[in-house]
């Protein structure tokens, strides 16, 4: 079994990537979109949630909301995938189960 | 083999700040009738729900947290408590609803539902499910 | 693949309804089938049909309106959620006396049944919620 | 005192409206004079009259058409934030062009300067939301 | 000068009551109301954030919600008081603004 | 002496994932016709709300961005942003919309709106006014 786990919230306003973090298990695939786009930009005192758990979870992030809120691909963490609403169908496809972590 | 998905509702929210609490409720309670193999997980802000002595009188709003003791009448008798999370607000076991069912297969034995349980044990369970509902 | 789509939150307050709107082309497109599409909680004001949002913005009540119609997607708004929150048909307008109903077209009310139905009879159960 | 109050959220969704209600109450009790009641974002659907919330729950669009009933409160919906989300009184029906209104009595829909005036005419503006 | 500031969400699920902390002027006071009342009670890993400040501002909690919420008085946080709805109207007469911290 | 009232609007919140940035700044257009003292803060994700290159084309929604250029022209001009906030985010000034007002006494003078203050200046600021609105 694999699971896309998706979070939409910012981990600066809410515990919410972190419960996914810490509940996700190893190879677990995790979509941010919306305002959990901002969890994955590089250089923040938050950025360690995603630099911590790279390693264990596949982290991707909606391209239209990144370019939505004026995000710069280049300053994403790196590892962290780009995908629009068509990968992002893909990814429910390709796993077994959706969580969403709200 | 069983036709029968696995359903793991995540309780995240506390209760009456938002509705999401109850209303999350009042889907499991209608899904039970589905023989659906259930489960409920309550982590975060969520295990608040589940708190003793919940009285909302002054408020003056539907206190629902005795339906919590009706799931076990409704075969809904996995519920899965995150010990972190516990832990994290400072509340122990003592501090939330004793919840039970009887056990057919037992003589109608009387039996906890409630199993806490640590983040790594979840994150297993939760790679098990085939519906995965967060409220 | 079948795929069934809850929406938690209302319009425009959260970026939710949009979101979904967005995957649920992008599913389409990629030739899987929208089995249901379930609206809770506040979710169940996107199934009103008085809104008149600004001529610069997208109309989302509308647009579900449209989907629906152009490729034969099941709207469900929950019933117990629409009492709390005023989305009435013609049946629960008559139901609880009320003189006025708002339901869009396209939209149908029914119970927390067809939700656990659409998580048992699709492949996958996807949520936009707050 | 003169005291105003800004709702931001919609009725049961969100615990803003009843502590809304009770703090509104108690100030009434307290001898002070309710100004204003401003609803904004999801907080306009708190002026819905299509709602049937169950029998044993607080009824919460009724309460406050019986709270400006008993005070003579001033209940006023954001006319830009009611058209994103279907809140129609009668001229917003005519001039949109819809066939049925929700608004409840005691309810009224204006613009934002009614929130900047409240804010301006009242000792204290206390705001409940998300 | 003084603010009366309400904080309505829950420290371990949102960065409303540190915002609040950190940008409110000494002598203010804090009532926490709806799920803000879980911040009031000891001993949890983020009681510590009243702790901290309460030497720099006067903490209140909404009664009504503690019960409501099946939280009981004796574990509040040392020096956060009870006041009701009341108690809540005399809080906003007796400071000059309210800031609702959302 | 001044009847004005000083007004604040305090904008915590990130845009577009939910509304109450656009509709906080459709309050700050019509307040500004009421001639108030008005002062706006962005604090934690509400610095969000001013980044540059904002483009909603493939969200399908309305991009609101451009209309904070226009404040100026409605005379606002006090625009604050917490510095702890920017930093905490990796951010700096420069991520940020340059947004500029014309000083009438100073014969038009293009002047800066936004000025980067401390959370103590803030908190100082705060306790001056007579309105604060949140969103």
């Amino acid at each position: 079994m694999s699971i896309l786990h998706t979070v939409n919230k910012s981990t600066y306003e809410r515990d919410t990537l972190e419960a996914c973090v810490r509940l996700a298990a190893k190879g677990g695939s995790v979509l941010l979109i919306e305002d959990g786009v901002y969890s994955a930009m590089s250089g923040g005192s938050k950025s360690s949630v995603i630099d911590n758990a790279k390693g264990d979870l596949n982290f991707y992030v909606l391209g239209p909301d990144i370019k939505a809120r004026g995000l710069s691909e280049d300053r994403l963490i790196d590892g962290v995938k780009v995908v629009d609403y068509k990968g992002f169908v893909e990814l429910t496809v390709e796993n077994d189960t959706v969580s969403a972590w709200l | 083999m069983s036709d029968a998905k696995k359903f793991m509702y995540i309780n995240r929210k506390a209760p009456y700040g938002t509705i999401y609490a109850w209303e999350s409720l009042e889907v499991v309670l209608i899904g039970a009738a589905f023989d659906q193999e259930v489960s409920l997980a309550f982590v975060d802000d969520g295990v608040y729900q589940l708190m003793k002595g919940q009285d909302t009188t002054e408020v003056g709003i539907k206190n629902f947290s005795p339906t919590y003791s009706a799931l076990g009448d409704y075969d809904v008798n996995k519920i899965y408590i995150e010990k972190e999370s516990l832990e994290a607000r400072g509340l122990t076991l003592d501090d939330l609803q004793h919840l039970v069912w009887e056990d057919e297969d037992e003589d109608w034995a009387e039996k906890d539902s409630i199993r806490v349980v640590t983040s790594a044990e979840l994150a297993e369970l939760f790679d098990t499910q085939d519906v995965v509902l967060s409220f | 693949m079948k795929i069934s789509v809850q929406v938690s939150e209302g319009p425009y307050n959260h970026e939710a309804s949009i979101t979904a709107i967005n995957y649920i082309k992008a599913a389409i497109e990629a030739g899987h089938e929208i089995f249901r599409v379930f609206f809770y909680h506040d979710g169940v004001n996107n199934g009103t049909k008085l809104a008149s949002p600004p001529q610069d913005d997208v109309n989302i009540q509308k647009t579900w309106s449209e989907l629906a119609a152009a490729h034969n997607i099941d709207l469900v708004v929950c019933v117990a959620a629409a009492q709390r929150r005023g989305i009435v048909d013609q049946g629960e307008m008559e139901r609880n006396g009320k003189d006025a109903m708002n339901i869009m077209d396209g939209f149908r009310i029914s119970g927390l049944g067809q939700l656990i139905e659409a998580g048992i009879e699709s492949d996958r159960l996807v949520v936009f919620g707050d």
